[in-house]
């Protein structure tokens, strides 16, 4: 017995710029059919992020905000705080929310904003060539790591759902992945988790999802799936790390 | 005298690579210089495009509109930059990706099967080389000696690579000349 | 019951991932190149595929898709 | 509306209410924190949004995100608080959204201090943030101006689909002063369906809005620069405001000053005047647009031999005086920046030396 | 020193250390990120110090704390990272400690776009942080000469303890052109034992040093901005520089640019003078402070019927341009700005027109 | 056997503007004590913040620097930076560092930056007239929160040190009290413990003392004392959260 | 007519308040008014001022350095503002706190035992209103009636307090008349 | 051994915590305002006091101190 498929309405039609098996093109699509199953297109609000994403608004078919780098918390906490009956999602990069966006996202999910956070942690910047992120790994080489990550002068990778979920205001904060079909089921169902959390208006909602870069890994897209599953998922583990009572 | 002359092709073709070579020989040369690449996000597939302009005397603006000479390594680029190359100046076609011509009369117009000829010389990489040889072979602008210089002193780091890009420099010239 | 499987050639990237994914190895690369400068995927197998969607699911650009088709297509 | 004695923060944020914006967020800093605090009181009673954020770069995004789903919105802020909402404020012309800040200003640069200043101003009328964009930026005189201006700024925000500024200086929002709301400054926000995010079904479309300041084609930007240049010169055919103050009379030195400052300066124009000495006053109520044209044909005036900026700032507007004067006149600044107030006999004794140096000889 | 080809956001790193500036913080943006990608290399091997910061605002307070415990130090960033740094540039003008920061500006408001612009000359020239502080301003129109400001921008900061800004568009950073860093420029970080917190130890000394803006005393803060004041006085004095450009044939209109946009006006220039058309420029290398006189002179020619501003920007230094020139003759504005850079054919156009404007009668 | 008590070296003569009965003045006085005692006030550098505690320069005898407001951290990672060899430390209030500071701690946290934070948490805006703060326990009443922090509005006091300690690089991270003598003490050997591993060049320490805000709690000094006991301490568990191995 | 009333006195004295009040009664009666407070960051102890000034024209600048009249709740502000109060004008000073007088011979000087009297009229908190209402009774520059009336309407919120109050003003005007 | 145990008045802002804290109740607040408004500290009952210091730790202002004195000048 076959399964058919098709493009989610909340998809358009443009090709996307990511490079060849970039996965954020699967995360948007995920994103897509969550909203297409629940039929709340007529309800989103997306922000985009400033990193390769900034563009995401060219591929969806709902209203979007294009936000400063990092800031996306604070317009989605504007917007929810205004009109708490839209459902508002950002959509972030590792640079974006780890690094100079860190102060709003832990304000946000301390505030117990009612909005979903969608974050792409691809250990690297990937729109401005590769420089090192606050997630790159020990050792990894970036264009602005070259002999590696060297933790004694820069510290450890920071573990963004971990530390979110240590906050004392309830929430849902889970890691996820798109780097196998298997794994992306499981993604597409934390999404949807998360989308119906903001629907009810219960609590902040956080999806990380450990991502791939190929072009700024050097690697071609499969070894860069390998890489992924080998060297990050050991430290970045898969799973729901808090769920609100 | 000013030269300029447009590099194009997919990013990852060595476009901006062939560009700087032709730039430094200039340089080496006792010429003004100036490499301006197309810069932005990350795109990959696009068209890559790069200027260089080769002048006797300060170069004033950077910014070319209508080069002297093209560069074409795939069928976009001829396409987009074939029409704006000033009478009189030379446009390299890259044969192996590209099926049709310019359609101008008032250039000089040389298709080289740069890709094939990196292939026999030893890798496929080496094609901005090729290319890179047999335009400068056929424009003359800079002299070949020094720019075969600049591309060993290019490769420096990696040794091993030298040999292949040597052969692909002399490959791309003596096909400047036949064809 | 039968389907239209497609891949949407100038979509494609060719980034190989759904030939890995393929549990019966029905996908491959083409060898020469689509408007965007790729090498895109086709069914080099068809008469394998087994619309499983695995495929579809890991295509990033969305170039992958299965549409079932009324009998009388057939 | 019966007169109430009130702060000048307490006023903004009355007036803001009763201008029909139910919507503020803000980060304490003084001398302007009366207004949150003013605010999350009287919000909860309105049925208003009142949100203290965690940084005045995050303000300005939270401003950001509620004016683009369509909301009135509005911040309040001082100095430093106003640099880090610069790259926001950017943005919000950038992206072409309507929203007030008010600038209650203190003294600089860094820390400064906390009394009246008007180092702003440069900041304020020239960019404090990045590329070709301005801000409408009104200058009130007194608590009844500022309330006043409040409630004038969000039809004039979203008429230009722009951010608009309020600047005060510390005294303004300190002091207390009789003040009266006028109803018929009380206006309807206008309708945003057209490019609003806020919602498809909101706005019964399925034409989906986007709101964004990027712009890869240059040409693009470019046209999208040129739009914006557009909207700034239609402020300054349209809504240039300055009041013109004893220059009916022919007057031997002309004044140009804002905000507190114009009020000493009137208190001295009185003082000289008795003392037969006439001197005329240009008060600009909007920094930009300038009133350059009123000043350049004010100091064409034959008695007029000098034309005087003075500012709580360290020569700022001096250079708009100067770009409009077209060199028709001298012109000279006097000023002090630390929040010390320029009393009326300075301006005096400032205003006579003047005149003596550029007495006819 | 040999001639090197190198990419101008190299050169600049690359400069830097040869001044003798060894310690560099950043947070990437384009079209800037190459100079921190090269130093990430290159100051390991010099051992000096590289740091990637979190955000803009952070980057611009490690070089506060690291300036005001004496070191030399420099950042590099584009224009949205820059309003991100006006709080903090602010703060160390009105600490007054030396800095150089470096902005490769692109298109804005907003996010804009990342190819070549000058959008940010307000920002930087009149002050994006808050307070009466000013910047002193270079900008090159080369990258030899952008290597060259870097290495002067170090003694500079230092002779005045006030932040120096190079302020280059994309086009500056992103090209080629053939380098060399001139020893003679290369210079030691003076002795700043008299104020830098570099520990008492350090300087054997038992009087503590203190680095801080904030002065409450309203009288205090009035003399510290007069002293400032004061600093921006001497560079006008002292620092003004321009280049003149055909200027000493009789021209019949006098083009003032700067940066990548003045090389093209040269190249207008070259080619309506074979075309029998004599067009003068001045070409201000420093912004702030601004070649008032010179294009007050220059602008006096009597041949010379009109000024044009040309700028990749929507006439913001027409504004400076107009106040030089006092209305001695009109002063005209043409420019773009969305990462395009207009062509000499543009310019030569522009030129024309307006010449014909302002005919002769 | 009496004791002897005078005022430290590294303290100056000049009185304190602080309130009567805060305890930024115990915790100055700590500071200063073992200062002298590890004998490196030639080393220090003092960063103020913007706080009540903006002109602690005033109170301390060695070189000091004032940072803006919630910068205090990236001030401290530049001079470390170009002089690891002198001894830095931040002096922070909650709403410096908890609210707008938050990216910069715990960015200089994660990089293993080797200065002191000196962290008073007192629940409340202080300078400007006790707005609430991130830290401000739940129903209390500030400027901004009239009615009393609602938590469903604006979430849970943020846990400082458990936060960072929640990061992967190495660190000290203790939180400590001022508001008795026997925790006076205590606190001091905690000081104590911060500065030596800076001096050893081991990690980042951060120590976060539980304080008071009389004026802007509206109480008597010695309610002050008894409020932060009774409700803060059950909030914010005093011990160290977090030691290097 | 323009009279300028500076009230002085420690932190916590209810300077701002009796200052309110003044400018709040001088509005009632249909005067131009303004009041501007010092205001610093918190630091107790300090001494605390606030200016009002009320006028039958519009207020030019509302800072003054020389007021009319000053109202001295504790010493180090008698001593820092005594000297500049212009000549004619009205200084009262709060004999509970202050044994010194102004020295000017030119002023009319009224001293009230503020504390005292506060502390019979029930506490010691109304000490600010006793000495508003001495300072009114004296100065005569607005009527004791609307005066009165703002107190009470100030107090609104909290009404146990208003009986006290009503009695410390009574008290403070009676002061006044005797000494 | 002897030791001089002295409240800087000036420096004292009243707020009590060295009254509460001694134990031996020695301290106590003075009725009379110091220079800088406040009401300080004394020791009502100094034959009690055992220079524990434990004030001294408390006192947020630093105003009190003891010293040792020298034998001979007892
Ligand atoms: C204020 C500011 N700083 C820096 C930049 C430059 N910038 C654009 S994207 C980016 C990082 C993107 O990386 P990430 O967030 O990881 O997203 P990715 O591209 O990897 O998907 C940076 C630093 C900017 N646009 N604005
Ligand atoms: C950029 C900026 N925003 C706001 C302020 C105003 N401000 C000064 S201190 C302060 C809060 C101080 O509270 P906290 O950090 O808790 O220290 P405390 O006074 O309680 O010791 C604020 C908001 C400022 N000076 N600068
Ligand atoms: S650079 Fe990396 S993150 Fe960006 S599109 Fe390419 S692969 Fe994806
Ligand atoms: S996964 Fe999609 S993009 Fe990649 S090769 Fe297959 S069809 Fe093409
Ligand atoms: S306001 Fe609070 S924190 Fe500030 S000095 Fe007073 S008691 Fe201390
Ligand atoms: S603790 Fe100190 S300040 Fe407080 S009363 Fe005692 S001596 Fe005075």
């Amino acid at each position: 017995m076959g399964k058919t498929f098709q493009k989610p309405q909340a998809l358009s039609d443009t090709p996307t710029h990511y490079c060849p098996g970039c996965t954020h093109g699967v995360i948007h699509r995920l994103i897509a059919e969550v909203i297409d199953e629940m039929g709340i297109r007529g309800k989103m609000v997306g922000i985009a992020p400033v990193g390769c994403a900034v563009l995401a608004y060219n591929y969806f078919t709902f209203d979007f905000q294009e936000a400063a780098h990092g800031r996306a918390p604070a317009m989605a906490t504007g917007i929810k705080r205004v009109r708490p009956d839209l459902m508002v999602f950002t959509y972030q990069g590792d640079g974006d929310l780890a690094s100079i966006g860190m102060g709003e996202i832990i304000h946000a999910a301390n505030r117990g904003e009612k909005f979903t956070t969608i974050f792409v942690n691809n250990a690297v910047y990937g729109m401005t060539g590769g420089q090192m992120a606050p997630t790159t790994m020990p050792n990894q080489r970036t264009t602005t790591s070259p002999m590696g990550r060297n933790v004694a002068e820069v510290g450890m990778p920071i573990k963004v759902a971990e530390l979110i979920a240590s906050l004392q205001t309830p929430a849902y904060i889970t890691r996820q992945t798109v780097i196998k079909p298997k794994y992306i089921v499981k993604a597409k169902k934390a999404i949807r988790q998360a989308f119906e959390y903001q629907l009810a208006g219960k609590c902040y909602s956080f999806v990380e999802v450990v991502s791939t870069c190929p072009t700024n890994w050097g690697l071609t897209p499969l070894e860069a799936v390998k890489w992924a599953e080998t060297t990050m998922l050991p430290y970045y583990e898969l799973g729901d790390k808090k769920v609100p009572d | 005298m000013q030269h300029e002359v447009m590099f194009a092709g997919f990013g990852g073709q060595g476009i901006l690579l062939s560009a700087k070579l032709l730039a430094h020989a200039g340089m080496e040369q006792g010429y003004e210089v100036g490499w301006v690449p197309s810069y932005g996000p990350e795109m990959r597939g696009g068209t890559a495009y790069c200027t260089v302009v080769i002048a006797d005397r300060p170069i004033g603006s950077p910014i070319i509109r209508n080069p002297k000479h093209l560069v074409a390594m795939n069928r976009p680029s001829l396409e987009k930059f074939a029409p704006v190359v000033k009478p009189g100046g030379v446009i390299l076609i890259n044969k192996s990706l590209i099926s049709i011509g310019s359609n101008r009369s008032d250039v000089d117009e040389i298709a080289v099967s740069v890709n094939e000829i990196a292939q026999e010389a030893g890798s496929i990489r080496s094609a901005n080389i090729v290319a890179l040889a047999a335009f400068a072979a056929r424009s003359g602008i800079v002299d070949l000696e020094i720019l075969r210089r600049c591309i060993q002193e290019e490769f420096e780091a990696k040794p091993k690579l030298i040999p292949i890009n040597m052969k692909a420099f002399d490959e791309g010239v003596k096909a400047a000349r036949i064809s | 019951m039968s389907y239209r499987y497609t891949i949407d050639v100038d979509r494609c990237k060719g980034c190989g991932l759904c030939v890995a994914v393929c549990p019966k190895h029905v996908l491959e690369i083409a060898s020469e190149l689509n408007a965007k400068g790729y090498f895109p995927a086709y069914q080099a197998r068809p008469q394998d595929c087994v619309h499983c969607s695995t495929c579809c699911i890991m295509c990033p650009d969305v170039a992958i898709s299965i549409v079932e088709l009324a009998e009388e297509t057939v | 509306m019966k007169k109430v004695l009130m702060k000048g923060n307490e006023a903004i944020g009355e007036a803001a209410i009763r201008a029909g914006c139910l919507n503020y967020f803000a980060y304490p800093i003084t001398p302007q924190s009366e207004v949150a605090e003013y605010l999350s009181k009287r919000m909860p009673e309105v049925g208003g949004v009142f949100l203290q954020g965690e940084s005045e770069v995050a303000v300005g995004y939270m401003i950001f995100g509620a004016a683009a789903c369509g909301a009135r919105v509005f911040t309040t802020s001082s100095s430093p608080g106003i640099s880090l909402m610069s790259e926001a404020i950017s943005y919000i012309a950038g992206a072409e959204c309507p929203a007030v800040f008010v600038n209650i200003m203190r003294g600089g640069p860094g820390l400064g201090g906390i009394l009246p200043s008007q180092g702003d101003y440069l900041q304020s009328t020239k960019g404090g943030g990045h590329g070709d964009y301005r801000m409408l930026v009104m200058a009130p005189a007194s608590v009844q101006e500022a309330a006043e201006m409040v409630m004038q700024a969000f039809p004039l925000a979203e008429k230009y689909r722009n951010p608009v500024m309020i600047l005060g200086d510390g005294l303004i929002g300190q002091m207390m002063e009789p003040v009266m709301f006028p109803d018929h400054l009380r206006s309807e926000p206008s309708n945003k369906d057209a490019w609003a995010t806020n919602g498809m079904d909101t706005r019964k479309s399925d034409k989906r809005n986007l709101v964004k300041s990027l712009y890869l084609d240059p040409n693009v930007l470019n046209s999208q620069n040129l739009k914006l240049k557009a909207k700034y010169e239609q402020m300054k055919r349209e809504e240039i405001r300055f009041e013109s103050y004893n220059t009916e009379v022919p007057y031997q030195a002309l004044i140009v000053s804002y905000g507190t400052m114009s009020r000493v300066c009137k208190t001295a124009i009185e003082n000289l005047k008795e003392k037969g000495i006439e001197v005329g006053l240009i008060r600009p109520q909007t920094l930009f647009p300038f009133p350059e044209m009123a000043i350049r044909q004010a100091c064409d005036r034959p008695e007029c031999r000098v034309v005087l900026s003075i500012e709580m700032s360290m020569g700022q507007m001096l250079e708009d005086v100067e770009r409009s004067v077209q060199g028709k006149k001298p012109v000279e600044w006097y000023g002090k920046c630390g929040g010390e107030v320029p009393t009326p006999e300075e301006v005096m004794d400032v205003v006579r030396s003047f005149l003596k140096q550029y007495g006819k000889e």
